[in-house]
């Protein structure tokens, strides 16, 4: 054994990236970006969210670099985001204008524009599907004739289609029974965790916009933490609908009225809102119940991340020491990918160094100890 | 997608973001200034605050230096000047005293810094009081009140429990009587090198988003105490088994033959060069 | 303006730095101002530092007679807002202001705070020579021991400016450009003495 | 037809739309490339509904692209990289900024794509539909 | 020979105000205490004896009249104006309180308490430490009992203790509050004895005592107190 | 000849409330709320025009219940929390002329490091529980300047000592202790600069009994031997009892009573303390 920094690296680097490239294609075949994707959407969205940039293409190629990974993805994603020009920032992007194509809620069965299942896993009994082997180009395409086919043969109702669009609210419902305070709009510029770093305690903004990249695990991991008991709250899914988003951009040198904007296209993002039941101290200490509200929104369809925002959102609005997943610099950072994987590969880096200062310092200390041993026997 | 990347791979925004943050880490000796900190190529922890200072810093002809561990050769090292060559096409160098710029990982290097020269230090943990106090909020406050005691403490603990201070690399500074910097994990040996240096020392923290610095000619202190002084890694009658060399910081290797543990120089840049030295002094 | 924005700006940003971590050493942007060759109503070396740090994300504020021209074109060339002086990051005071402009911009300098010391105000002040003028003393990091200048028109920002830097990291850095293209820096933590005997007052305004 | 709509049905639409039109005005008038298409970012501002408050979502890849006609400066710029597109949008978007006789026959043109574009939004929410949960039907009778 | 103490139109009532009530204590009491003297005062049970000594001693708060009293430190002052730190000064160097229950730490020792009360007015260690053994002696108290705790003394033992430690300070002003009330008959004599070498050392003392008899062998002046009121002054001796 | 006595500690008209308040609470004259609370706005007023001196070597106890703002004031004495208006001037601080609540942090932080030492209810928020119990007697040495290890060993182990804990576990951790071993430890720690003044919030409460009074005999003991000034706040009289010298009663932010601590148990006026008194009675 020794303690010797690496020598000859520039080699073995070339030799090591060349080693990389055999394992993503010695199988003798590409896969085609077109492929992937057509047929990763979850794996598309689950990168694009994380890495905080919107777009299925560079998402595949990603993928395809990083043979499936979505660390990896994620993270080649994230270095490329660094070197684009940022010049524009969207008009406000309200949830009310999203062209809904799946929308649930856990809280009420009869919600105004009722359950809408869309395309969904949840009923899927997760049973493999043999079938998938043979599936072909062609076998797709009958199906999907049949399924156009179908669709074309039923009658809707004009009103309820048009409804898909603009879908009432469950939380504007709840505001209008009094059963959720209502606010006003606040029009505070939100902060970039990418353009300032972050300080405590930290804003609503930095908040939100830390855990809609964080890494799908992380946050999940630590929602569920929560209502396992490592919180304080019991939430449930008040709503949930996913969805395309128009984006408008306005003129750079305008004032910015709406008809002038330029519209440059449509987003998937995932939104929800969890219901939080609290006990309030109303006037003479008599206690009422009040629904509070976490919010969830991802890019791309990522129903689980999304639930668990709404969870931490609320966790970090009621800061309370008995529990990390309501303390904000615990959660805020640790759940973002590049960070977590860069820190902890980061340990795979040779410590020759400091492992020689410490072995001195260890050894200087068993000195020390023999020193008073000896003390102790004379 | 056809993307040219632009000279040092940033966008000049974001340079500008990172130099702004330098300026006010130089006047400010020793203070963690909070910048955005860029998503790199490299992993968060790599060296990417380092690399961000680099790429911030480095023009067409700086002749730039990357030292891992001491070591020029090391896969992290070499990664590092292959990407900043990539995106920017400048000279490198083994050679400490030809280079403008060095970034390093854990050590100064031994051939003492000159007035035109720039150190660059990746640090993987910016907060010296974070074994002390784990919130950043506090530890900001801390500062802020210039209250060290948790510093002192923390040496004062090993004390009382090893009987010596017993700190390896990164042992605590005091930074022109003001601020308590984490030196980053160099050996205390490379302490000194950092009190009253030719070069400007820059130090980044890419994964904990802080810049700062240590301006040359500023008086650099390793926390000790007045009956417990700071100790350096001692290699009491040691050389370098390659060149001869006892006033530096070694590996501590072991001959697997023999089972004899040996000394060679940490920095390899530097032992190649005495070597070299002596070899035409020989053959003259 | 022949003006490299990556490359040429990178040299003024690399003598910036030289400058601040080594106060009162005399920098020259001559090249980088040559490249610049336009017509404005502050130096060159004004809009090169300009153009090194200002962008959307930050702000700044003029103090001049021409305010409202300078303003508007550092704001075109960059993108960055113009301020209260309370609030700018960046205070450039050009040469026709007037002493109680000079001295008024500094004292409402931002010093930052204990927390944030770093979120406090650089100042630029146009002078037209940075080698004319008293002569002073200073220390502090980034100085061997001692070093000598001379700064013209010191009786009009000494005091305040040494006010101002009293706590210790709050404060404010300041950078001198002159005619020549020359630029010194006198950060927060330099310590200045007048050199001893008469001071010699400095007549060109 | 102003801005906001033009680009909904430019966009949303079928491309040729863009391409003949962009065509049409490059035939007639000499159009000056500011920008080439490039990609660039678009941070999204949203607002959440809990507390009504703004944050940032993410970025959105975009193609962008200014041209000139006469004195009239165009942007074109569209999500993904669909440089081509953002190219004709610029031409578009600087037509109707230097008010050219063309653009005032293209509204017919765009109010018919309007249409296609709402018949196919129809058929989409068609298929949605089919996967609501009818409770009704579920009553004991 | 001049007064030491002159109450003059004392009157203290206590207002209740959770059970609405307003009861009078003592109305219009006037006393003239001259230096040196030992006065007693009597009345039934209730009849307001007790709250003389502790509206003097500044533990009631005094409604209408006066208390002056010749302070060695401050020269005449009102006590029944005076402020707190005006009376924690008095009460630390000049003028004790002795009553039959001993209000201590429960973990001091005899010893401790004594010194302690030494150390307040500004001596030394080393001398509180001697004086307290001198009084320690004086009173009786046993070796074997002085690092024990108070409260496992009998109630003699405890007097003794009480009045010991008022009287190391040399109190100028001593308030008697029925001290024997639970005493037997040696333990009463020991007390008899110590407040008759403190008259000699000059100590001026008020004092209200259960057991007339005992009290008649002491004191010059007899007071006589009915429903708050004086009913007449005895000169005694 | 009165003798005008110089306070180690004054306080004026100290305000300290939770909230911005609103044109209610603020324009009512604290009048419409519940006790020091606003309904409208929330508003806690937890301190109101608190005012009171300390004096050398006297022990001032602070009564009240809980929320009557007894701990948000000793808070406020020790800088915990930031008052929102008021004057605080301690002797040995610019001769006790410079008003301590509009001082810089960094001043503010010399006067806890050098003039005081506070004893917290909570062991938690006063000890470092992963650090050695002499350590946790280092840190306030070292932040008032001391570089010595020796010394602050020896200075550690004569605190620990003199709290009755046994010196063979000073460098133990103190979670590793019992409630009452933390409390010593934390007192030793107050006192380890030699503070003039001492604040003790609610030091014996969730004690056991036997361990209460070993306690409040430490104290006592402390202040007799070393003639500081203590600030005492506790909800049990009898603490106070034995204790003070001088007693402020606290209710609902104010200051109600004050006065010696026996006129304030047998005399009492005001009251709230008078059904204080009487239910200990």
């Amino acid at each position: 054994m020794g303690y010797v920094a690496v020598k000859g690296g520039t080699k073995a680097i070339e030799e090591s990236i060349k080693r990389l490239k055999y394992e993503r294609v010695h199988k003798g075949t590409a896969i085609e970006l077109h492929k992937i994707e057509a047929g990763m959407r979850g794996l598309i969205d689950q990168v694009m969210s994380e890495s905080s940039l919107y777009d299925q293409s560079l998402s595949a190629i990603a993928i395809k670099q990083a043979e499936g990974n979505p660390e990896e993805a994620v993270f080649l994603l994230r270095a490329y985001r660094s070197t684009l020009p940022r010049k524009h920032v969207s008009r406000i992007i309200s949830s009310e204008n999203m062209k809904v194509v799946r929308r649930i809620s856990a809280s009420f069965k009869d919600v105004p524009g009722g359950q809408i299942l869309g395309a969904t896993t949840d009923y899927t009994h997760r049973l493999l599907d043999s079938e998938l082997e043979k599936e072909s180009d062609k076998s797709i395409q009958d199906w999907l004739r049949a399924y156009q086919e179908e669709n074309r043969s039923t009658e809707y109702n004009q009103k309820h289609m048009d409804d898909l669009n603009n879908l009432p609210k469950v939380l504007d419902y709840l505001r209008s029974e009094g059963l959720l305070a209502s606010c006003e709009n606040n029009d505070l510029q939100p902060r970039d965790v990418t353009r300032k770093s972050l300080e405590f305690p930290s804003k609503r903004s930095e908040r939100l916009q830390i855990l809609t990249r964080g890494q799908t695990g992380a946050v999940t991991s630590l929602a569920y933490a929560v209502i396992r008991g490592y919180g304080a709250l019991h939430p449930t899914v008040g709503e949930l609908r996913v969805g395309q988003l128009p984006v408008y951009l306005d003129h750079p040198l305008d004032d910015g009225q709406e008809e002038d904007s330029y519209y440059i296209g449509d987003f998937t993002a995932t939104e929800v809102e969890m219901l939080i039941p609290l006990t309030v101290e109303k006037e003479q200490g008599k206690k009422e119940i009040e629904f509070e509200v976490g919010y969830g929104m991802c890019m791309g369809q990522n129903e689980t991340k999304a639930i668990a925002m709404g969870i931490l959102d609320n966790c970090l609005e009621r800061p309370n020491n008995e529990f990390p997943s309501h303390n904000e610099e615990f959660v805020l950072y640790h759940i973002d990918s590049v960070e977590s994987t860069g820190f902890i590969s980061h340990l795979k880096m040779p410590h020759y160094v400091t492992f020689q200062s410490k072995l001195d310092s260890i050894r200087k200390s068993k000195d020390q100890t023999t020193e008073q041993e000896v003390g102790l026997h004379e | 997608m056809n993307k040219t990347y632009n000279f040092a791979f940033f966008d000049e925004g974001s340079k500008r973001e990172i130099r702004r943050a330098t300026l006010k880490a130089i006047a400010i000796p020793g203070y963690q200034v909070p910048f955005a900190s860029r998503e790199m190529p490299i992993g968060r922890g790599w060296g990417t605050g380092g690399l961000q200072l680099t790429l911030s810093l480095i023009g067409k002809d700086d002749v730039l230096k990357v030292i891992d561990q001491g070591s020029d050769e090391s896969v992290n090292a070499v990664n590092i000047k292959k990407l900043v060559s990539d995106t920017t096409g400048v000279r490198t160098t083994d050679s400490t005293a030809d280079a403008s710029l060095i970034q390093s990982r854990h050590r100064v290097p031994e051939v003492p810094l000159q007035k035109d020269q720039i150190l660059i230090l990746q640090v993987p943990l910016p907060e010296p009081l974070r074994g002390f106090e784990p919130s950043e909020h506090e530890t900001k406050k801390l500062h802020a009140e210039r209250e060290y005691s948790g510093a002192w403490l923390m040496l004062f603990e090993k004390i009382m429990k090893y009987g010596i201070m017993a700190t390896d690399a990164d042992h605590p500074v005091m930074v022109h009587d003001r601020y308590v910097m984490a030196p980053s994990p160099i050996p205390r040996f490379d302490n000194a090198k950092l009190d009253n240096s030719e070069a400007l020392i820059l130090l980044g923290a890419g994964r904990e988003k802080k810049v700062y610095a240590v301006p040359p000619y500023t008086k650099v202190s390793s926390l000790a105490f007045d009956d417990y002084e700071f100790e350096i890694e001692s290699f009491t009658n040691q050389a370098c088994i390659l060149c001869g060399s006892n006033d530096v910081f070694f590996d501590e290797l072991v001959d697997e033959d023999t089972g004899e543990t040996y000394f060679q120089c940490n920095d390899t840049s530097n032992c190649l060069e005495i070597v070299n030295q002596k070899q035409s002094l020989g053959v003259k | 303006m022949n003006l490299d924005v990556v490359h040429d700006i990178q040299t003024v940003y690399k003598k910036l730095v030289a400058a601040t971590s080594r106060p009162g050493t005399l920098v020259v942007l001559e090249r980088e101002a040559k490249m610049l060759d336009v017509q404005m109503e502050c130096l060159s070396s004004t809009i090169l530092l300009a153009l090194t740090v200002l962008d959307p994300e930050v702000t700044f504020k003029i103090i001049s007679k021409e305010e409202e021209i300078v303003s508007r074109m550092i704001n075109q060339l960059t993108y960055s807002k113009a301020v209260d002086l309370s609030e700018a990051d960046f205070i450039f005071i050009l040469q026709d202001a007037s002493n109680e402009q000079r001295k008024d911009a500094i004292n409402k300098a931002k010093v930052g705070n204990l927390l944030n010391p770093h979120e406090s105000a650089m100042i630029i002040l146009e002078v037209s020579d940075v080698t004319k003028g008293n002569s002073m003393i200073l220390s502090g990091p980034g100085i061997h021991q001692e070093s000598f200048i001379c700064l013209p028109n010191v009786s009009t920002w000494m005091s305040v400016r040494n006010e101002k830097n009293i706590e210790f990291p709050l404060g404010i850095d300041m950078y001198f450009v002159d005619e020549q293209d020359r630029l010194i820096a006198l950060p927060r933590t330099t310590q200045i003495k007048e050199n001893g005997g008469e001071i010699k007052w400095d007549m060109l305004q | 037809m102003r801005r906001k709509e033009r680009t909904e049905i430019l966009i949303q639409g079928t491309a040729d739309i863009a391409k003949d039109f962009a065509k049409e005005i490059e035939m007639r008038y000499k159009v000056n490339v500011i920008q080439k298409p490039e990609s660039a970012l678009v941070l999204l501002k949203a607002r959440e509904t809990a507390k009504k408050s703004l944050f940032y979502l993410g970025e959105l890849l975009v193609t962008e692209c200014t041209v000139q006609i006469q004195d009239s400066i165009g942007i074109g710029i569209v999500k993904g990289h669909r440089e081509e597109l953002a190219h004709c949008l610029a031409i578009i978007d600087a037509a109707y900024q230097a008010d050219l006789v063309e653009t005032r026959l293209w509204s017919h043109v765009l109010e018919n794509e309007k249409k296609n574009i709402q018949k196919n939004l129809q058929e989409l929410n068609q298929s949605i539909l089919r996967t609501k949960v009818n409770f009704e039907t579920m009553d004991v009778q | 020979m001049e007064n030491i103490l002159d109450i003059k139109d004392l009157s203290k009532s206590f207002i209740l105000h959770n059970q609405c009530k307003d009861i009078q204590a003592v109305n219009n009491i006037t006393i003239r205490v001259k230096k040196g003297e030992f006065i007693g005062i009597t009345g039934k049970s209730g009849s307001g004896k007790s709250t003389i000594l502790k509206s003097i001693y500044g533990t009631y708060r005094v409604q209408e009249g006066d208390i002056w009293y010749e302070s060695s430190h401050y020269g005449p002052i009102n006590l029944a104006k005076a402020t707190e730190r005006e009376m924690i000064y008095l009460r630390k160097h000049e003028i004790g309180y002795v009553s039959q229950f001993l209000n201590v730490m429960p973990r001091t020792t005899a010893r401790q308490l004594v010194t302690e009360a030494i150390l307040e007015m500004g001596q030394s260690r080393e001398i509180a430490n001697m004086e307290t053994e001198k009084i320690l002696d004086h009173f009786e108290i046993g070796k074997e009992l002085r690092d024990s705790y108070p409260a496992t003394f009998s109630g003699g033992e405890k007097l003794r203790l009480n009045i010991a430690r008022a009287m190391v300070k040399r109190p100028r002003l001593l308030l008697l509050d029925e001290p024997t009330a639970s005493l037997d008959h040696d333990s009463k004599l020991k007390v008899k004895t110590l407040l008759e070498q403190l008259m000699k050392e000059g100590t001026t003392m008020l004092g209200i005592f259960h057991d007339l008899e005992f009290m008649n062998r002491l004191v010059n002046k007899e007071y006589s107190i009915q429903n708050g009121c004086f009913n007449q002054a005895i000169q005694k001796i | 000849m009165s003798v005008l006595e110089v306070p180690v500690l004054s306080v004026k008209q100290m305000n300290k409330q939770f909230g911005n308040g609103c044109s209610t609470c603020k324009n009512m004259k604290l009048g419409k709320m519940t006790k020091n609370y606003c309904h409208k706005c929330g508003t806690v007023y937890a301190c109101r025009d608190v005012t009171f001196d300390l004096y050398q070597g006297e022990v001032l106890g602070i009564v009240g219940e809980s929320g009557s703002g007894k701990s948000t004031l000793m808070k406020s004495l020790y800088f915990d929390e930031e008052v929102t208006d008021g004057e605080m001037y301690v002797a040995g601080f610019e001769d006790g002329k410079k008003n301590l609540f509009i001082e810089s942090a960094q001043k503010k932080r010399y006067v806890r490091n050098h003039l005081m030492g506070k004893v917290y209810q909570n062991p938690i928020l006063g000890l470092k529980m992963n650090f050695s119990s002499i350590g946790n007697i280092a840190e306030k040495l070292i932040s008032a300047g001391n570089r010595h290890v020796g010394s602050m060993e020896t200075r550690g182990a004569e605190l620990l000592e003199e709290v009755n804990i046994p010196i063979h576990r000073m460098k133990e951790e103190p979670k590793n202790f019992s409630g009452g071993m933390q409390q010593r430890v934390q007192i030793a720690k107050a006192l380890s600069n030699n503070p003039p003044i001492l604040l003790l919030d609610e030091v014996t409460t969730g004690l056991d009994l036997s361990v209460q009074a070993s306690v409040l005999d430490l104290i006592k003991g402390l202040q007799r031997d070393l003639n500081i000034s203590i600030v005492l706040v506790s909800h049990d009289l009898g603490v106070i009892r034995m204790l003070a010298d001088r007693t402020l009663v606290m209710l609902e932010g104010k200051v109600i009573e004050r006065g010696l601590t026996d006129q304030i148990l047998e005399d009492p006026q005001h009251p709230y303390t008078q059904q204080l008194v009487h239910s200990l009675l």
